[in-house]
């Protein structure tokens, strides 16, 4: 295991989730793919923490923590993006009795 | 709301563990909450009125354990007294001490089942309170085979009478019985009454209103409940209810606390009214002298109503001077508590559901008679 | 460590096949599974990376609730085993993520990436593995952004309740 | 061959997997001892799971059948005790349907999926001194965190039976475990204030006072959560029998009934393991250096025999009752003694940072004065709707008139 490996592997889960984000249909699946980039993005932090030194290692040791702290808040984030996302599906749902995308952006007014 | 949910329809039963028996309710929900109800019944169809113009008087007696089957004595008790208005006779009195004791046993038990079911279905599945009735059920049972060899499709009642006289021994068997049965049910409502549990789920759900329940000629504990003290053992004494002092148990707002109450308190009564039988009988004939095959005269209708646990009770027999009656209808409690249904359930949740129709203490043998 | 690369190999295909699974397959509930599945992978990465934490983080936060959350929303679509289906965008879409995979990949082999000095990898490995150190600096140098993401936490459930909360219902 | 461990391994802290390390590392390569010996311990767990699972399954039934003045099990075996095993080779026998309409992969993957947390929590628990398969320092979140998987194992049952009463079960099973995970993490965060550590070895390590008198609220709130992720009564909607049949397993039969038993048995198992070791000191005891298994098991029974004690006396409660006390009551509580906790341990611990057994003691009779008051209290605001018991009617006849007369 090394760290480009690591790093290719989170590209191909990054591409992966954007290519389900730009082509499905589906409110519901395009929020699944987003989550499949946010993983790949906390993968991508976690990784670069762990094999890659920051200019300030030599000063401060925990400052090889970093990327997990990113990663933190990254999963805070997307916790409070996915309440507030599947909230305006509800909503989406409610009037338009679809979660379907394409349609929604028909019935636009 | 304007959240649109899709409706969805479920068969509860036939074959559903809380639905007493072979009954089904094809329910629309909204999420858990019920839209509409419909019950559906008919799966224990034997055809008792049918088959009872087909036997003599005496043999149908046997007909009507098989109604309610959890209520034996009750039944006999209706159909004798109706046989016996058609006759124009009058049972001796130590019999009607005896029907009178037999049937408040029967409704001790019967109320049993009705209140250990209705834990059952509030969710009590270790089964405990259901075990503490049974406990005491099987004791009254006990007592029934000690009086005629069966416990429960007993045919103990005759049209004039009893069978026959209890034995001997069955006397300190129910004194027996009366030491040790007023300390279980105090276990009982030690377990259930007071529990905080039983409490939200049971006060101020499935209300009845009373013009409901009178409008759609509810009976029995369940029409108590909501606030009527109706009961046949006061409004039209029959056997020997004019000799023995009682309370009629009336509930305030027809919730299912209020039906469990009133079971559980006309268990105490009925306890009382056992005690009251015993002190007061004394030695005679049991049972008339009656022809073998009975014949009443022709065009003589009659109808003989009691209070069984569960309601009025009535068999309206019609006779064409032939040994057995022309028509045999029975009017059952379990039916006519059933057209309560929507009332009950509508509005409520599925937890509630299984709940309130457990108040109502159907029993299918009787509703499909 | 052969251990550590048989783990890894394992869960990459692991995780990219379940990935696919998620934007490919059309029943729209095992896409949800899948996409548990996906973040399972991604916890068991974590762990491999000597982030404990993480990885306990991810399946409580995103196996256990955002997954839910998901599952639950699945029950929107009206035909969940035919609900996932592709729109037109089908064919740019994937010549764009490959597009973008190129680059990456490209990037990530090409860099010359500075790596930990060697005598201080013991250290680092020991700080990235526990707890403490993570906890110290959430509420230290991380304390402003921390306050903010609980700030955004509460906000986000507010909104949700706002736009979820039924609307009183107009007159006909 | 010989291998040597790194003092700081967690193989090197437990004598067991020490000794099966040693046995296989002359044999194999070191990587090899390694896998063996996590391998060796791994099989002793599971086993002892699933064989408690068997033992607690009879125990059950024989308590509750006390409990209903009834006798139990008692065909097979001494007091019935290989019931257990007779019931597993009926359930292996008989047929293993798969409805048709059902989502095949995912209704045959949903039983392993409900076994898997119920089998990984007791990796991170302490059952004697040193003996625990992972002394993980994240203890605490890993078993909150993979105990929050049974509720998608829960949802994939339901789900994919396509029946009405298993979709009930699932949707109300999902929605108390979410509901009660809140009050159940925020009450945990008093008892790693306190011990100042997740993992499992250190809060045992620490309670010098076990931590069910120190944490009152945090031990009520617990206890009465996982009771409520575990399905039990009175929190059983999920698979409440008199509603709907048997919730989110009602298709299921033959061997997958029995996996589906064995993780309700089991996570049952392996939550009171936790709250033993979180609660009631673990293995601490007497001569606990030789007897901490004893010590331990002791307490699990203790803790199991609540269990079904509870489950024997009480009626179910709604689903929407069951929100109502875990929103209402049970995340009050736990916020309760959070803060409060978080206090004491502020003024207590002084300049050392750390805490004495005094200070615990001193921890305790506030807590505990807190937890009567706040239970109290709250109990009382929620209680609004629940009136007194209607007084019964007099029995008007004169009780105790001899019987017998009549003969």
């Amino acid at each position: 295991m090394t760290l480009q490996a690591m790093l290719i592997v989170a590209a191909i889960l990054f591409c992966i989730g954007l290519y389900g984000a730009l082509a499905r249909r589906n409110v519901i699946a395009v929020f699944m793919s987003i989550e499949i980039m946010f993983n790949s993005v906390n993968l991508t932090l976690v990784a670069l923490g762990r094999y890659v030194a920051p200019h300030a290692l030599a000063a401060d040791i925990e400052s090889a923590l970093t990327g997990q702290v990113f990663a933190v808040f990254i999963i805070a984030v997307a916790a409070a993006e996915v309440a507030l996302g599947l909230g305006i599906v509800f909503a989406l749902y409610r009037n338009t009795e679809s979660v379907d995308l394409t349609e929604a952006a028909q019935m636009r007014r | 709301m304007p959240f649109r949910t899709e409706p969805m329809t479920v068969n509860i039963g036939p074959q559903h563990p809380s639905t007493h028996g072979v009954f089904r309710l094809r329910v629309t929900f909204d999420g858990e909450v019920i839209t509409e109800v419909e019950p559906v019944f008919g799966y224990l169809h034997r055809g008792t009125e049918k088959l009872a113009e087909e036997r003599n008087y005496v043999q149908v007696v046997t007909l009507t354990d098989r109604l309610d089957y959890v209520s034996s004595m009750t039944n006999n008790q209706a159909y004798c007294i109706a046989v016996e208005k058609l006759l124009g006779v009058t049972p001796p009195l130590r019999a009607k001490y005896l029907r009178t004791l037999v049937a408040e046993l029967q409704r001790i038990a019967s109320h049993l089942i009705g209140v250990g079911f209705f834990l059952q279905e509030l969710g009590t599945f270790g089964g405990t309170p259901l075990m503490y009735c049974f406990r005491s059920r099987e004791r009254i049972l006990d007592l029934f085979e000690m009086l005629c060899g069966a416990r429960i499709t007993v045919s103990y009642l005759r049209p004039g009478g009893v069978f026959s006289d209890a034995p001997a021994d069955f006397w300190p068997a129910l004194d027996a019985f009366m030491q040790v049965f007023p300390g279980e049910l105090a276990e009982l409502e030690q377990l259930v009454l007071e529990n905080e549990i039983l409490m939200v789920r049971t006060r101020g759900v499935s209300p009845l209103p009373l013009d409901v329940a009178v409008n759609c000629s509810v009976s029995g504990p369940v029409l108590r409940a909501s606030g009527l003290a109706w009961d046949w053992r006061k409004e039209d004494p029959y056997d020997a209810y004019d000799q023995v002092r009682f309370e009629v148990p009336v509930g305030t707002n027809g919730d299912n606390y209020d039906r469990l109450w009133v079971r559980m308190q006309e268990v105490h009564q009925s306890l009382s009214i056992v005690r009251q039988c015993v002190a007061q009988i004394e030695p005679g004939p049991v049972r008339l002298d009656l022809p073998l095959v009975l014949r009443a005269e022709a065009g003589v209708e009659a109808y003989g109503r009691i209070e069984s646990p569960r309601g009025e009770l009535g068999f309206y027999l019609v006779s064409d001077g032939g040994i057995s009656p022309y028509r045999c209808k029975i009017r059952s409690p379990s039916l006519l508590n059933l057209t309560v249904t929507e009332h009950l359930l509508v509005g409520w949740k599925l937890a509630d559901m299984i709940v309130s129709l457990g108040s109502v203490d159907i029993n299918m043998g009787e509703v499909d008679r | 460590m052969l251990l550590v690369d048989i783990t890894f190999w394992g869960l990459s295909v692991v995780a990219i096949g379940a990935a696919l699974g998620v934007v490919l397959v059309r029943d729209l509930f095992r896409a949800a599974l899948l996409l548990v599945v996906v973040f399972l992978a991604v916890a068991g990465f974590f762990v491999l990376l000597s982030a404990q934490f993480l990885a306990v983080v991810q399946v409580l936060i995103y196996a256990g609730a955002i997954a839910i959350l998901l599952v639950f929303a699945v029950m929107l679509t009206k035909d969940v085993p035919h609900g996932n289906l592709p729109n037109r965008l089908q064919v740019p879409a994937a010549m764009v993520a490959a597009l973008l995979l190129a680059v990456l990949v490209a990037v990530a082999a090409a860099t010359q990436w500075q790596p930990v000095p060697l005598a201080q990898q013991e250290q680092v490995a020991v700080v990235q593995t526990g707890s403490a150190g993570l906890a110290n600096l959430l509420v230290s140098d991380y304390a402003l952004a921390f306050e903010a993401v609980s700030v955004l936490l509460l906000g986000a459930a507010i909104g949700a309740l706002a736009l979820l909360r039924g609307r009183p219902e107009q007159a006909p | 061959m010989s291998c040597q461990l790194a003092a700081g391994n967690i193989l090197y802290e437990n004598p067991l997997l020490r000794w099966v390390y040693d046995i296989a590392g002359t044999v194999a390569p070191c990587w090899a001892a390694y896998l063996a010996a996590g391998l060796a311990f791994m099989l002793l767990l599971v086993n002892g799971v699933l064989i408690g699972t068997a033992i607690l399954t009879w125990a059950e039934r024989r308590i509750l059948a006390r409990f209903a003045n009834r006798i139990g099990p008692n065909r097979w075996g001494p007091f019935g005790l290989l019931q257990p095993l007779a019931d597993l080779i009926k359930l292996l026998t008989k047929e293993s349907l798969t409805p048709r309409s059902a989502d095949r992969i995912v209704f045959n993957l949903a039983p392993i999926l409900m076994l898997m947390p119920a089998l990984l929590v007791v990796a991170v628990v302490p059952f004697a001194r040193n003996i625990a398969l992972a002394d993980l320092s994240i203890g605490v979140l890993y078993v909150l965190a993979i105990s929050s998987l049974t509720i998608l194992a829960i949802f994939m049952a339901g789900w994919a039976s396509q029946n009405r009463f298993a979709l009930f079960g699932a949707a109300r099973g999902v929605a108390v475990l979410i509901s009660y995970e809140v009050p159940v993490v925020l009450s945990l965060l008093g008892v790693v204030m306190l011990a100042g550590s997740m993992s499992l070895n250190d809060i045992v390590a620490a309670q010098a006072v076990p931590f069910f008198l120190v944490q009152p609220l945090a031990f009520f709130v617990f206890f009465t959560g996982v009771s409520a992720e575990l399905n039990r009564t009175p929190f059983d909607v999920a698979e409440g029998e008199s509603e709907i049949v048997a919730g989110y397993h009602t298709e299921y039969s033959g061997i997958k009934f029995a996996i589906m038993q064995a993780a309700e048995f089991g996570g049952t198992i392996t939550a009171s393991a936790v709250i033993v070791s979180l609660f009631l000191a673990g293995w601490a005891g007497p001569l606990a250096g030789y007897l901490g298994w004893l010590w331990f098991l002791l307490k699990l029974g203790a803790v199991l025999f609540v269990f079904i004690w509870v489950r024997a006396t009480f009626p179910r409660l709604r689903t929407d009752q069951i929100m109502a006390f875990s929103w209402k009551f049970l995340l009050s509580l736990a916020l309760i003694n959070l803060v409060a906790t978080a206090l004491e341990v502020y003024f207590l611990r002084g300049d050392s940072r750390t805490l004495t057994t005094v200070d615990l003691w001193v921890m305790a009779g506030i807590n505990l004065a807190l937890a009567a008051v706040a239970i109290g209290a709250f109990g009382r605001l929620n209680r609004a709707q629940v009136q007194r018991v209607r007084p019964p009617l007099p029995v008007l006849a004169p009780a105790g008139a001899p019987a017998g007369k009549a003969v």
